[in-house]
C-alpha cells in the first residue's frame, strides 16, 4: 500500500548495493521524487547572496521543477518565491536576472512585493462609470490569502537555500555536524566574487549526478588528467565523509604528483608520457584556507554540489528535467579579496571543469551513457559493491559507500 | 558601425579563405590544421554570451597559447572519453575592419552536431570576434572569441568551434 | 464511477471560478476532451466558402485530432469528409488546398468521391490471368460499408462547420438565440474575400485561448495599444454576451479616444506620452453594418474566435496538439466588395493582429507562461472571481463570467 | 487476465483481417511486443559476417531496443553481446564499427572479452597503501556473474542472427523449410562484399514495414517505375510463400516487359509514355543464381527484410523507437567475385531503393500517412481483406494474405 | 536565371556588408542601427510563402515607412511583453541584379532562437526578398520582403528578422 | 591546405553566382533551371558521410549523365508520391582550387525543410565537393558530390539537395 503510493514499485534487493534500473527511468518514481526530496522535507540550493547585492535584484532560480525567484529585499534580507502568478498561474519573471521594486504579472497587473504578497490588483473594487460599480472582486476577497508561495529561507555563509516545506528542520542541522565544518571550510563567510556561469543538459537521471560526486572510484580511472597528474587517484590520503543520515557526503584528499605506481597498473587512460605544452593549466597555489586538502567535493543532497578542487572552486546545481535530464548550472566563484594573479588562475584551472573540462565532460558524456543502458533492459540493476555493501564513511576512495549510504536513505524516505 | 569600411578585394579574399580553412580542418577533424591556423602567442576562447553581456570573465575553454591548442587537440582526441559526432560549420556575414597589423573580424557562425545512428542537430549558434594578423604564411588568428547564444550546452563540448 | 470515465480525476472546488491546473495537463482529460468536446455533441469549424469557391476544390482542415478535408462538390455542395482511408488508415490528402475530382489514396489507389463513397479499388473483382481470377475482395464486399467517414456539414452565410456527431443539433440551435444576431452581424451573406494566412503553433493548452477571448479584464491591462489609444478599455461601453449553456460568447465594446484617466491609473502598460511614428496602422474607417460597436470578439466554443476589431476581420481556428500545446490558425478576410482603400486598410490594422500583432503576439506569450506555471504545481488552481463567482453575461468588461460560463457548461459535459 | 498481461486491450474481431489502429499506437502493446517477440522466442538480425572480416572486428547494432554488439573473436567465431557494462550500465561501445581486443567500459575500465567474459576491475582486491589494503569487492564476488549479457548466436552463410533467448529454437527450425530455400538462394554461401549503407527513421510502426513487404497489392499500384517498366505487376508469374507459423514469407515474381495492359487499366501511376533519358538504371543482366525470378522480397519476422529485386541486393534492418517511429537500415551488398561491371550494375540499380530510391522512398512516406491515420482514430481498424480473409501463401500477388498470416501468428504469441 | 549577372566587385562588397550590418544590428539587439539601414519611404514586410506563393496580401507585419519602423521598435522595447531571446543570422547566397537606382537582391536567411534556460532552436527559414538604394549615406534598402517558408511560427514573432 | 590559393575575383564571384543559382533552382523549385547548371556528362552523387570515409562507393542517389537528372525531375514531380516540403539550402564557406579546365570547389551546406502544418526542421548538414568547367553558358557543374553528415534521414529524400 505504501508501495501503491510510489509508482506500484518494488525494490526487493536487500541493502542499497543494488540499483534497479527502473529507479532512473520510471515517471512515477520521479514524480515521487519531486514531492519527497524536492518539495518536502529537504532544502534546494537557490543561488549565492554575491549573484544579488544590492536592494531589488533578483536572480530567477529553479527548485526541482519549480521555478522560483531570490530578491534581495530593502532590509537586506533574501527571499525566496515561486515563480507563479496566484491568479492564473502565469510564470510572470522571464529573466534570469534583474532588479525590481515588485513583482507585476503581465496578463493582469495582479502587483506583489518582493516578499510574495499581493499587494493590489487592478479594478479590485471594481471600476465606477456613470456612478456605478462595475466588477471588482467579490467583497470577502482577502489579498493575504492570494500571494506568491513563499519558501522558507536560509542564507549561510554567502550561499542561500530555501524550501517548500514550512517544516523543514534548520539548515545546519539537515547538513549535520559532519558536513558544517567542510561546508565552512569554503564558505567561511569571506565575500564571494562571481566568475560566471557554464550551463549544460546532460541527458541522465539527475541521481547519476549525485552518485558521480559521490563516487571517488572513477576520477582516477575515467579522468587522465587526475591519475596522470595526480589530482585525485587511490594511492592518496582520502576520506570519505558522510553526515547522519547517508544523503550528504565530502569527499577529500591531497594531490600528489601522479606519475606511474601501482596504481596506474593497466589503466588505459594513464598516460606515462604525457606533457603539457603549456601547463599554466595546472599553475596550482595553495591557498592558506586549505589547511591540508588540495580537493573536497561536497554532494549536498538533492540538489548541489559544491567543488574546491585546487585553486577553482564552483556551486553545480542539479535541476531535473523528467526522469531522464536534468540541468547542471555551474557558478565559478572567488573571493573579493582575491589579487588578478589568482583570480587568473582559478579561470585557467577551470579549464578542467564544466561542459567542455577536460576532468568533468566525460563525466556527462557516462551519465549520459548509464541512462541509455538503463532504458535497453527495465529489470537490471547496478552493482555498487565496491568495498563492501556498508554504508558510512571511509578512510581511503577505493570505495562505493557512499552511493550506498545515498540509496539507503533514499529507499527510507521514498519507502522503497 | 562598420557599415562601408574599405577593405582590399585581395583582403576579404584572404580572410574568407582563413575562415574557410578553419571549418574544412575542424569539419574534417584535422585538427592539426586546426592548430596552424593560430600564432604562437594567440588567445582562443569560447564564452557564453550571457557572461559576456555581464562583464563576467569566465571562459567555457580558455587557451592563451598555441600549446594550450595543442594540448587540447591531445584532449579530444587522447583523453577525453566521449560519444564521437561530426560537426558543420557555417560562417557568414563577415564584418572587416582594418586593424594595426591586420584585421579585426566579426561573424555569425552556427554548428551542427550529428552523432552516429540519430538526427543532426543545432548545437551552437554565435559570433566569432577575432583578431587576425599577417605573417609569411598567410593571415593567422592571434586571437578568437566565439561568444555562443547556446548558452545550455547538450550535454558536452569536446571539440573546438 | 462517471469520474472513472474522465481519467480518475475529481474537481472538488464548487462552482466554476476554481480551475484546478491538472485540467490543462493531464492527457487522460485531453482524450476526454477530444472525445467529448470535440467529436461528440459540438460543431467544429473547418473554414471559409471563399476558399473553395470552385467545383472540386478542397481544403485540408482539422477538428481537434483529425485531420478532414472540405471540398466543393458539383452540385455547389460542401463536403467534409475525414482525411483516413478505409483501406489501411493512409492520410491520403497532403496538401492544404487543392482541386480534384476524386480522392485517390497513393498506397492501392482505393478511390473516393468528393462525398466521400468509395467509387472502386484495383482488383476488386481479382485479376484474369490464364483464364482464372486471382485475388479480388470477398463477394460480399459492399463499397457502402467502406467509405470515408463522411461528417455532418452546415455552410452558415459563408462559414463552413462540420461534426462528427450525426446526432449534433442544427447549427443555429447550437449558436442560440444570443450569438446568431451577432454571428450574422459579421457573416451577413455577403461574400467573403480571403485576405490571408497566419499559424502558430503555441506551447500552451487550447482551452486557455478560449479563457483569452473570454477574458475582458486583461485587453486594458496587457496591451498598451488598447488602453493607450482606447481600443479596448474599462470605461467604455461593452457588454459581455453568452448563450443559454455557457459555452459561447460576444464580447463587445465601443471605442473611445484612450488617454489618461481613472482607467489608466497605476497601469504600467499604458503609455501617456506614446505616439506613432506612422499612425496609419490606426486610420479607422467606421464602416454602417457595425451598428455601432467598434469591436466585437466571438468564441464559437470549442474550435473558433471570430474577430471584428475595428477594420480588422479574422476567424481564428483552434486546433489542439496534446494537452500542451495547439495551433492557432488566422485567415483574415474582407469583403468582395472593399475597395481598394478598405482592403488596404484591413491589411494595414492587421499588424495589431496575428503572432506578431501588436495586441496579440503578448496573448501567445502569457498562454505560454500559464502553462508553464501549471505544469509546476498540478494540484493548484487559477482564481476567476473577478466581478463574483456567478456565471452568466454583463453588462460591463471588468469581470471574468464569461470564463466561468465556459467552465459550468464544461463540468457538466465534461461530468467533472 | 491474459488481457491484462497484454495492456488492458482486447482485440475483439475474429481473424486477422482487421487490425486495430491500437495495436500501432498503445505504448504498452509496444512494450509486450519487444519481450514477447524481440527479445524472447525470436531470432534478430545483427549483421553480415563480411563486415567483420578479420579477428576484433566488431559492429555496433541492434535488437529491439537494446543496443548489441557483434565481434570477431580468435577463434573466428562471432560473438554478440548487450552493450551494457555490467557494474553500472554504461553504454561502453559508442562506435558503429571499430576493432578492439577487449571491451573497456571508460567509467571505472571494468574489462571484458569479445566473448562478454568479464576479465577484471581496478582494484578488484584493493589497493595496498601504507602496509594495508583499502577497498576491493567482496570476498565471494565472482568475475563469472558479473559478465556482459551473451546472446545465442548462429552465422547462417554469412549472415549474423542472434537471440537473448537461450531457449530460442535453432535458426533454421525458426525459418522453416518453406523459407529456407529461398534464404539459401540468396546467401548460398558465397563471399558477400558489402557496399555501403543507407539509413532511414521512418515515423510509423515497425509492423508497417512488414505489411509493406508482405504487401503484394501495393507494389503496381504505388511505385510507378514497377508497373510501368514491368518489375512488378499482378499480370506476373508470382508466389507468395510463408513459413508453416506464418510468419515469414518470400514474395516471388519475375519481370516482364511492362507497358499497357488489362493490369494498367485506371492506375494513375502507370505513365504509357514514360522513357527514361538514360535507362543505364535499369541495365538489368540475368544472373545464373535466381533461377527464374526476378525478385525475391524476404521478410524474416520481426527485424530483417532481404531484398533481391534484379540485380540490386540488400538487408533492411528494422529497429523499432517506440511504437511511432522505427530506424530502418539498408546494407547494400554484392558478391565478393563480382567484376566491376556487375558491381557498378549493383550501385546503378541502387538508384531505385533506399531514402530516395524510386520504388521505396514512398513506402516511407505512405507508412507515416498510416501512422498519422492510426493517430487520429484509436478505435478504428484495418481492412486487410483482399483475396478473402484466409492465410497462408498464394500462387498470385493479387491478395494481402501475408500480412493476415503474420497477424494471426502475432494474435497466437502476443496472446491478443 | 540571375546567374552571370555582372556587378563590380565594389558593389558586391558594399551589398554583403549591408546585409553583414542587418544581421549584425538585429542579433545585437541594437534597434536604432536597424532602423538606420532603411530610407524615409520604405517597405518592411514578413510574408509567409504561402501567402506569396497563392498571390494573398496579408502578411505577418507589414511597414510602409520608417516611422512604423520606429514605432515598432518602441513597441518591442516599451509595449510587447515577451520572453526575451536572442536572435542569430545566417544570410548566404546572394542573388543581385542592377536596377534602376541600386540593386535588386535576394538571398536566402536562418533565424536562430535561443531563450535563457533552453535550447537553441530553428526559428525561420526564408528569403529575403530585396530593393537596394544608392545614398550618400552608402547603401539602404528601400524595400525589405521576408518570405519566410516557417509558416508555422513557434508561438510568437517579435522581432525584426 | 587550399589556404591562401589565388582566385581571380571575376571567377570568385562566378562560382558564387552559380551556387546561388543553384540553391535558388532548388529552394524555388525550378527543377528544369536546377539540371541545366550541369553539363550533359555530368555526375551527381548524394553520399552519405560513413561510406565515403570509409570507401564503400554506395550513394543515396547516383546520377551519371544529365538524362538522368532529368529522369529525377519526372520522378520528383511525376511519380513519387511525398509529402511536399519547402526546401532552404545555406551554402557557405568555399575553398576553390583551380583545375585543368575549371575549378575544384568545395563548400559547407545545410538544407532546411519545412512542411505544411509543422515546424521547420534540420533535414540535412554535409559538404559538396564538385568539379565545375567553364562552358560558353558560363561556370557549370560537372561532378556535383554531396556528402552528408545527417546519415540518419529523416524519412525520406525526394528533391536534389
Ligand atoms: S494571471 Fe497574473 S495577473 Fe492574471
Ligand atoms: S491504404 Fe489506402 S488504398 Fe490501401
Ligand atoms: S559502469 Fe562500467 S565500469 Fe563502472
Ligand atoms: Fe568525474
Ligand atoms: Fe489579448
Ligand atoms: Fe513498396
Amino acid at each position: 500500500m505504501i508501495r501503491e503510493r510510489v509508482a506500484g514499485r518494488s525494490w526487493d534487493a536487500k541493502g542499497s548495493s543494488r540499483i534497479p534500473y527502473w529507479l532512473y527511468t520510471d515517471p512515477a518514481i520521479f514524480a515521487a521524487e519531486l514531492e519527497r526530496l524536492f518539495y518536502r522535507g529537504h532544502w534546494g540550493y537557490v543561488g549565492l547572496s554575491a549573484e544579488i547585492p544590492n536592494t531589488g535584484d533578483f536572480k530567477r532560480s529553479a527548485i526541482g521543477e519549480r521555478s522560483v525567484i531570490m530578491a534581495r529585499e530593502k532590509d537586506g534580507d533574501i527571499s525566496v518565491v515561486e515563480n507563479r502568478c496566484a491568479h492564473r498561474g502565469v510564470q510572470f519573471c522571464q529573466n534570469n536576472f534583474g532588479t525590481a521594486k515588485t513583482f507585476v504579472c503581465p496578463y493582469h497587473q495582479w502587483s506583489y512585493s518582493l516578499k510574495g504578497d499581493l499587494i493590489g490588483l487592478p479594478f479590485r473594487n471594481g471600476f465606477k462609470q456613470n456612478g456605478r460599480v462595475n466588477g471588482g472582486m467579490p467583497a470577502d476577497f482577502d489579498l493575504r490569502q492570494h500571494g506568491l508561495t513563499k519558501l522558507k529561507v536560509e542564507e549561510y555563509n554567502g550561499v542561500v537555500f530555501a524550501s517548500f516545506d514550512p517544516d523543514v528542520e534548520p539548515l545546519r542541522d539537515y547538513l549535520g555536524p559532519a558536513i558544517v565544518p567542510w561546508y565552512e571550510r569554503v564558505f567561511a563567510g569571506r565575500q564571494l566574487a562571481i566568475l560566471g556561469y557554464s550551463r549544460q543538459r546532460i541527458p541522465g537521471n539527475w541521481k547519476l549526478m549525485q552518485e558521480n560526486i559521490k563516487d571517488p572510484y572513477h576520477p582516477g580511472l575515467l579522468h587522465t588528467w587526475f591519475v596522470t597528474f595526480g589530482l585525485w587517484r587511490a594511492d592518496q590520503q582520502s576520506e570519505m565523509i558522510v553526515d547522519a543520515r547517508g544523503r550528504h557526503a565530502v569527499m577529500k584528499s591531497q594531490k600528489n604528483d601522479g606519475g606511474a605506481g601501482a596504481v596506474t597498473a593497466g589503466v588505459t587512460s594513464f598516460k606515462e608520457n604525457m606533457k603539457l605544452h603549456d601547463d599554466r593549466v595546472l599553475d596550482v597555489v595553495v591557498e592558506p584556507w586549505w589547511n591540508g586538502p588540495t580537493v573536497t567535493m561536497m554532494t549536498l543532497f538533492p540538489t548541489l554540489v559544491v567543488q574546491q578542487q585546487v585553486n577553482s572552486l564552483s556551486t553545480r546545481h542539479i535541476i531535473p528535467r523528467g526522469p531522464n535530464a536534468f540541468d547542471f548550472v555551474w557558478t565559478h566563484f572567488g573571493f573579493a579579496d582575491d589579487d588578478a594573479e589568482m583570480t587568473r588562475r582559478r579561470l585557467r584551472q577551470a579549464n578542467l571543469f564544466g561542459p567542455a573540462g577536460y576532468v568533468s565532460a566525460d563525466d556527462g558524456e557516462v551519465i549520459a551513457f548509464s541512462q541509455r543502458g538503463f532504458s535497453q533492459h527495465a529489470d537490471a540493476e547496478t552493482v555498487c559493491e565496491l568495498d563492501g555493501t556498508q554504508t558510512g564513511g571511509a578512510d581511503h576512495n577505493v570505495t562505493e559507500t557512499l552511493i550506498r549510504s545515498m540509496y539507503a536513505y533514499y529507499r527510507e524516505v521514498m519507502e522503497l | 558601425m562598420m557599415l562601408g569600411a574599405r577593405v582590399a578585394a585581395e583582403d576579404r579574399f584572404a580572410i574568407e579563405d582563413l575562415y574557410s580553412a578553419y571549418a574544412a580542418a575542424l569539419d574534417g577533424r584535422d585538427y592539426d590544421a586546426w592548430v596552424d591556423l593560430f600564432i604562437d602567442d594567440c588567445i582562443y576562447a569560447i564564452v557564453p554570451r550571457e557572461n559576456d553581456d555581464r562583464g563576467l570573465p569566465l571562459a567555457t575553454l580558455f587557451f592563451e597559447s598555441k600549446g594550450m591548442l595543442r594540448d587540447r587537440v591531445y584532449g579530444i582526441t587522447q583523453t577525453l572519453f566521449h560519444e564521437p559526432y561530426y560537426q558543420r560549420h557555417l560562417i557568414t556575414n563577415f564584418q572587416i575592419r582594418e586593424a594595426a597589423d591586420g584585421f579585426a573580424v566579426e561573424a555569425n557562425y552556427l554548428v551542427i552536431r550529428t552523432k552516429a545512428n540519430a538526427l543532426s542537430e543545432l548545437y551552437q549558434a554565435g559570433r566569432y570576434r577575432d583578431q587576425i594578423v599577417r605573417t609569411e604564411r598567410g593571415l593567422r588568428y592571434r586571437e578568437k572569441r566565439c561568444i555562443f547564444d547556446s548558452e545550455l550546452i547538450p550535454n558536452s563540448l569536446i571539440y573546438p568551434v
